[in-house]
């Protein structure tokens, strides 16, 4: 899959939409009737990655359950800067329980539609990174192997934005936290830490495992779309840059979440029962680099001195994805680095 | 259903909460300049017609275009596009065939003989129009459709001008010309052809209310060659003109133009098809320095028309020519080598360039004449009032487009002197440059090229050289335009807010910021594809 | 039908005549009869409409059915000790979402030292979680609970604890009228939720609520809960008119109205106090008990009541506060302060240690006349306790 | 109220045999309880279950600690601990066993044989069963002796237990040792 492209040139089908589209051709997101299902007034911060990936996979979720869906909410940045009391943002049946676990809540709502004969409901579970891969994992990995009737969305982050950018499961090496400061021989998060949720996930052999970003709506929405054929348990990793955490410009949080993928570091792909069945090739290739300057948390790479020792060490991590996910096809431009192309 | 207190809440309060407070920048679409639109000597909207022709609607794309021009057809075939030379797309993949789609657009509107209806009031002003070349008949165009009436003189007994005696057939079909041309007339401007103005004065004592001179430079330059008389010397307008009247002069097997420019390659061109074994362009500096459109000479070698360049003509004899090769010095400059050759030549056709005929305004003294080509303030009005000119007989690059260019921009300075105010030409927002797109959007899509003649087939006939698109690459073409600076409602700005705070007001609306919710992050602006929406900072 | 039958058997039955429509539990011990119960119901099919949920522990379980709760399902789980502790956060939050979940505690222990005996440590942990808890004198009363629990919780939106000593009553085999099917139909009603997640009517539940309301909510939960004192009476009352037995409620005096000295104790060993107070009463002793049901919301009238003529208290807990001691007998100092009545505290049968009648004897004889401590610690091996205190003082 | 205190080892199933003489106590109307010695034993490691029966209902949860009866499912356990502890002086005991009391160094003076006897339960279980398992056997011998339940009840209670192969069996093994326990102590009083 995942998206066939849409054959119109003045844009590709990278855009949000397209006057000159048919209608069941262009993204869900284009439709001025698309639910909206986290509304204006929310308090997250200017640009938030989050905020963005959530309308995204929930207004997929929506269209795909004809607006039957009930939705459970971790403890987060998402779930506080949505529902501060006496304001929702929400336009769906939302519920926060707590932090580490929103898998299983999910799971309790699932097992009462189901006792109840409503299994034309569906249910969606999300988190950010630390309620999914850290403090929730526990009661995740419970969810998948009782192949429970939930599709669970991560959007990661990667740190404990909320708490005030720690470092969680899913911090990537060399990154600055509050609790991983830039500081020392080993700046950053150290090397070889870390656990791949989407990998952990295929091991559950689950029916179904996509990783997208906020970077390509068409892709996010396709696999919202695919995961809710399935029944049973299903894991959506969504990347969503933050620019409190990321210390980048907040218009800039799409355009990194592209370097991610075309750098290689973040793969596009998707997983059938425990086997990858997809991957979204890199269209324009770049070193990492070009990712990591426009992030403050790996500033300590480029000066007071540059680092090139960790920069290679990052360039391997995202070449060892790339050769994984097979990410380099014959389409992609500077398929062989090192071209500085800026998207 | 009983909602706890605080706990459970209701859906989409949150509206209350107007984020817009959190702003120190907002987000503002804009309409800039695209460097096509910017680079077009005619002032087309070109981004706008595209745009329109993108979703099939033609006859509105054709519409839009003939505001600015009222050749869409000869413009497809003649105009040397610098559109294209100066289009982003070509940083991306290549230009935009913005003439081929021209062309189309032309060609239909022939096709389905779409008309031009006058809108506006009968101003009871009355104009001449001396001259019925590009420059003249887009004046009168224009005059007409501002409500005057308009008189349009030529000593031809056709109305084109350089268009159809200076440009060979093979490059612009008449029928073409006399199709786009008749439109105008259809319009209700008055032709007086065959009719020769010898005195400017005559004309001004007709009484009419102002005169546009638009005579063009139809003679020849004459550069002294010493030659025998038994040599055959003619020069490139006349050749031309004569093959127009139908009767081609003798040139013989061997011909040698010397020029080059356009219409040295023209004359060579029809040379061959005329006849001759061997037409051979002579021209003192190199393909790179000759001011001939490179795809010009590029096809007059495909049709076996010979180069001979850093040369000069010494002598001409009877069948012979006495070549000087010539080298460039560090300035660039041709400076004889005193290296002779002999080249067999049955006739020489000499392309140095036309002069303008001012017999006219001889006696006329408020006119000034410099450098052998009449002096207009930027209104283009002479130093005689209510008597302007343009075209190549004033100081511009002389081509076919600027002269339409120069008809409109005169209409419009006519009609205001008549209406006694002055024609605003609204400031030009900023050019739109590659680095101000988010070209990420678009997909890859080569330029779509026009089929053409085989060479050796195409040289020895007068058929149209270059064939049209068909629709559906006409289609193609148009829509790879990337609508540089100017809103084409991808919805990217729509669904890139995380605040949804972009209203889509509906095709063909483009969009509104919702100011009660947008904090002004700006994703909006990077990630709109065109660039035509901008930061503007929030008034304190 | 009265049957001879393991207490956990018996309360399995009886929730299942509830017609619960999730079911999730992990295994602890003494809990693990009940579900392994009810789970072969759900697999044999006789009970119905219900999802049984192998979850992967004790925060799961009650997460779970939080989540099911929330979309209007009958929901039902049980635990014990450590596993109490374990869901601690997801209890608390069960009972700030106001979800009527009706879960059992097989009362037992907590460590360390690990201790699978019985004991109320662990549900006197979770007191003031905003849950109602009630404890279970026998296995009929247990069973009775059950039914009872999912009334009170659904009518009040909250949930209810229903208390049972491990082992003791769990594993014990003894008579049990079993409530009929029918018989429970005619009692409670279908659950309808206050608020439930429905996506034709949406709504937020779970907000993140500040300083400027939070007071406020923990106020109505306060009042919510206090309804409760009202709410366990009637239903107890009703129960006995379908039922046509005296199960449940506030209190349970036995001979109080005219007794010098009140025992006060919750769960099985008022059984063994009975016995007791019948002999002492035999011998013409001035004695009777006091059967806290429910222990939350503190039930401070019905206790001043039944104290009214008692010359002195005692109060016989197997839970205490470390660093304080009773907590029972501060609920109970709660409800008589203005009296001078002398409230003894006895801390008895932590972690298993058997409460015979022989040491009860004792314990009272020391009562009658007032030579109990404040806080005495029944068959505590005061030599062994002593000696060690000296050796690791020593060190 | 009668009191039995059973000892076995984990796995013998002396849980179900105090529940089926509590379960034929109850189907005789009278008020039962039995209950295990709470613990984590595991399979092979000595375990006590206990029972109650009364005409009263049965509010005491203290364990039993002065049995009327004592069953001793496994008799390699007489060596390893004091079963008889707490006996009442007119308890019964009930061991099994294929050896005699004597064999046990029980004397006739603090074990008279009207009240104290062995019964080969597991040869019995084998025979009637094909399993050697003694619980429910002991309990038909446990009728014959302390006439507390009649054997009616315990093969009853048996038959709601099991499944009819297996109730079959037992009901089969249990009316051999209560004849078996019958006959013997016809014998004492003869003697």
């Amino acid at each position: 899959m995942s998206t066939a492209p849409v054959k119109f040139y003045q844009v590709g089908s990278f855009a949000v939409g397209n006057r000159l589209l048919p209608p069941d051709q262009n993204s869900i997101q284009s439709d001025s009737e698309r639910t909206n299902a986290l509304t204006s007034g929310h308090r997250a911060c200017q640009g938030c990655g989050e905020a963005l990936g959530a309308r995204y996979a929930l207004d997929a979720a929506m269209r795909a359950s004809n607006g039957k869906m009930i939705a459970v909410n971790a403890t987060g940045c998402l779930e506080v800067f949505s529902t501060p009391y006496p304001e929702s943002s929400w336009r769906i049946a939302w519920l926060h329980s707590l932090f580490g676990n929103a898998p299983a809540v999910a799971t309790g709502v699932a097992a009462a539609l189901k006792a109840k004969g409503r299994t034309d409901i569906r249910v969606v579970s999300q988190g950010g990174d630390g309620a999914t891969v850290d403090i929730g994992f526990g009661v995740l990995s419970g969810m998948f192997e009782r192949n429970d009737d939930v599709l669970y969305i991560c959007y990661d982050n990667e740190a404990y934005m909320n708490t005030g950018v720690q470092r969680s499961g899913a911090t990537p090496p060399a990154a600055r936290t509050s609790t991983t400061q830039a500081v020392g021989p080993e700046p950053g998060n150290v090397f070889g830490q870390g656990k791949n949720l989407p990998r952990i996930a295929m091991a559950h052999e689950i029916p179904y495992v996509a990783t997208a970003t906020v970077a390509d709506l068409r892709d996010l929405e396709a696999k919202v779309t695919r995961a809710m054929e399935f029944r049973g348990a299903r894991y959506l990793h969504v990347l969503v840059p933050c620019p409190l955490g990321w210390g980048s410009a907040s218009c800039d949080t799409v355009r990194i979440a592209r370097l991610a993928t075309q750098s290689g570091l973040f793969p596009v792909f998707e997983a059938e029962r425990g086997e990858v069945v997809s991957s979204t090739p890199i269209r324009q290739r770049v070193g990492v680099e070009e990712y990591l300057k426009l992030q403050a948390r790996y500033g300590h790479l480029f000066s007071p001195k540059r680092r090139d020792d960790i920069i290679d060490h990052l360039q391997a991590n995202a070449d060892r994805n790339i050769a994984r996910y097979n990410l380099i096809n014959a389409d992609t431009k500077n398929a062989d680095l090192p071209e500085k192309g800026v998207l | 259903m009983e909602k706890p207190f605080a706990i459970t809440l209701e859906v989409e309060s949150s509206l209350a909460n107007h984020t817009g407070s959190w702003r120190v920048e907002r987000p503002q679409y804009v309409n800039l300049m695209p460097p096509c639109n910017n680079a077009c000597p005619a002032g087309e909207n070109i981004q706008n017609w595209l745009y329109v022709a993108e979703d099939g609607s033609y006859e509105a794309a054709w519409r839009s275009l003939i505001i600015e021009n009222p050749f869409p057809a000869i413009m497809g075939r003649v105009c040397y596009h610098p559109c294209q030379t100066v289009c982003n797309r070509a940083q991306l993949d290549e230009a935009v065939g913005i003439n081929s789609v021209e062309r189309f657009l032309g060609d239909l509107a022939i096709e389905k003989g779409w008309s031009i209806p006058i809108t506006a009031q009968p101003t009871g002003f009355h104009v001449l129009v001396i001259g019925a070349g590009p420059t003249g008949l887009s004046a009168a165009y224009h005059l007409r459709r501002l409500g005057h009436d308009v008189t349009l003189r030529d000593a031809a007994t056709a109305a084109g001008g350089m268009m159809r005696y200076g440009i060979p057939k093979y490059r612009l079909p008449r029928e073409v010309l006399d199709a786009e041309v008749a439109r105008i007339a259809n319009m209700g401007v008055r032709f007086q052809l065959g009719r020769h103005v010898e005195n400017l004065q005559d004309a001004i004592d007709e009484g009419f209310d102002a005169i546009f001179l638009a005579v063009g430079a139809q003679i020849g330059k004459r550069a002294y060659i010493p030659a025998g008389e038994a040599a055959r010397i003619l020069d490139a307008v006349s050749v031309l003109h004569d093959v127009e009247d139908g009767q081609p002069p003798l040139l013989g097997r061997r011909v040698v133009v010397y020029g080059g420019g356009n219409t040295a390659i023209d004359v060579a061109r029809t040379a061959k098809r005329l006849g001759a074994e061997e037409a051979i362009i002579v021209y003192r500096r190199t393909r790179e320095k000759a001011p001939a459109d490179d795809g010009e000479i590029q096809e007059a070698i495909e049709e076996g028309v010979l180069m001979k360049w850093l040369s000069t003509v010494k002598h001409a004899g009877a069948d012979t020519l006495k070549i000087e090769k010539m080298e460039l010095d560090e300035k660039g400059f041709p400076q004889p080598t005193g290296e002779y050759e002999e080249l067999e030549a049955d006739s020489l056709v000499l392309a140095l360039g036309q002069e303008v005929d001012l017999s006219l305004i001889n006696n006329i003294t408020d006119l000034e004449v410099r450098d052998g080509v009449v002096k207009v303030d930027p209104t283009m009005m002479t130093g005689r009032a209510g008597v302007f000119a343009g075209g190549d007989m004033v100081p511009a690059e002389r081509t076919v487009t600027t002269g339409v260019g120069h008809g409109k921009k005169a209409a419009r300075n006519i009609d205001a002197w008549l209406r006694k105010t002055a024609f605003e030409k609204q400031e030009t927002p900023s050019i739109v440059e590659f680095k101000d797109l988010n070209p990420w959007y678009y997909s890859d899509a080569p330029h779509a090229v026009r089929p053409r003649l085989e060479g050796a087939r195409r040289a020895s006939t007068f058929d149209e050289v270059v064939q049209g698109l068909d629709e559906s690459t006409a289609l193609y073409e148009a829509r790879r335009c990337m609508s540089c600076g100017n809103c084409f409602e991808c919805d990217n700005c729509f669904g890139v807010c995380p605040d949804n705070a972009v209203i889509k007001l509906g095709t063909g609306k483009g969009f509104e910021i919702n100011l009660d919710y947008c904090k002004g992050c700006g994703i909006c602006v990077s990630e709109c594809p065109s660039g035509s929406i901008i930061m503007i900072p929030e008034k304190s | 039908m009265l049957r001879q039958v393991e207490g956990s058997k018996a309360v399995a039955d009886a929730v299942a005549c509830c017609r619960p429509e999730v079911i999730c539990a992990y295994p602890i011990s003494p809990q693990t009869h009940i579900v392994e119960g009810l789970s072969r119901l759900v697999k044999a099919g006789d009970l119905k409409n219900c999802e049984f949920v192998n979850v992967e522990s004790e925060f799961a379980a009650m997460s779970v059915a939080i989540g099911a709760s929330a979309t209007g399902a009958r929901t039902y789980t049980a635990t014990a000790s450590q596993g109490l502790l374990f869901m601690v956060e997801a209890v608390f939050n069960a009972s700030g979402l106001g979800l009527p979940i009706v879960m059992t505690v097989a009362n037992r222990a907590i460590g360390g030292p690990i201790n699978i005996w019985n004991d109320h440590s662990d549900s006197m942990s979770q007191r003031d979680s905003g849950w109602i808890q009630l404890y279970a004198e026998t296995n009929q009363e247990a069973a009775d609970l059950h039914v009872q629990a999912f009334r009170i919780a659904e009518e009040l939106s909250l949930p209810v604890m229903v208390c049972m000593d491990g082992f003791i009553l769990t594993h014990a085999s003894e008579q049990v009228d079993i409530p009929e099917q029918e018989q429970v139909d005619a009692f409670l009603p279908p659950y309808s939720p206050r608020q439930v997640l429905n996506p034709d009517e949406p709504v937020s539940i779970g907000a993140m609520v500040g300083p400027e309301a939070f007071m406020e909510v923990r106020y109505m939960a306060h009042a919510k809960t206090l309804l409760a004192l009202e709410k366990i009476p009637q239903v107890a009352k009703d129960f006995e008119k379908v039922f046509h037995r005296d199960s449940g409620g506030l209190v349970r005096p036995y001979h109080c109205e005219d007794a010098e000295t009140v025992v006060i104790a919750l769960g099985s060993v008022l059984g063994t106090i009975k016995d007791v107070v019948d002999e002492l009463r035999e011998k013409g002793t001035s004695i009777g008990v006091l059967g806290i049901i429910t222990f939350r919301p503190f039930p401070f009238e019905a206790v001043r009541n039944a104290l009214k003529n008692a010359k002195r208290v005692v109060v016989v807990e197997k839970a205490f506060s470390i660093g304080i001691g009773g907590i029972v007998s501060e609920n109970v100092k709660g409800s008589i302060s203005e009296q001078k009545t002398p409230i003894y505290t006895v801390i008895a049968g932590l972690g298993g240690r058997p409460i015979t009648k022989t040491s009860l004897h004792a314990l009272f004889h020391q009562a009658f006349n007032d030579s109990l401590e404040p806080l005495t610690f029944l068959d505590l091996d005061q030599d062994l306790v002593e000696r060690e205190i000296i050796r690791e003082g020593s060190k | 109220m009668f009191q039995v205190r059973i000892h076995g080892r984990g796995g013998q199933g002396v849980v179900t045999a105090a529940e089926l003489i509590a379960q034929a106590a109850f189907d005789e109307g009278r008020h039962a309880q039995a209950f295990p010695s709470f613990g984590s034993e595991r399979t092979g490691a000595p375990v006590v279950a206990f029972a109650r029966i009364s005409d009263e209902e049965i509010r005491v949860r203290e364990p039993i600690m002065a049995p009327d009866a004592i069953i001793v499912q496994d008799e390699t356990l007489l060596g390893a601990i004091d079963v008889f502890n707490g006996l009442t002086p007119s308890g019964y005991v009930l061991i099994n066993s294929t050896k005699t009391l004597a064999d046990f160094g029980l004397k006739q003076a603090d074990a008279p044989m009207d009240r104290f006897i062995t019964v080969p339960a597991t040869q019995l279980a084998l025979e009637h069963l094909g399993r050697p398992v003694p619980n429910a056997v002991l309990l038909g011998a446990f009728a014959a002796l302390t006439k507390v339940v009649s054997i009616d009840s315990v093969n009853k209670a048996i038959t709601q237990r099991f499944s009819s192969k297996l109730a079959a069996g037992n009901c089969a093994a249990a009316s051999a040792a209560y004849e078996f326990v019958q006959s013997k102590l016809k014998e004492s009083t003869h003697a």
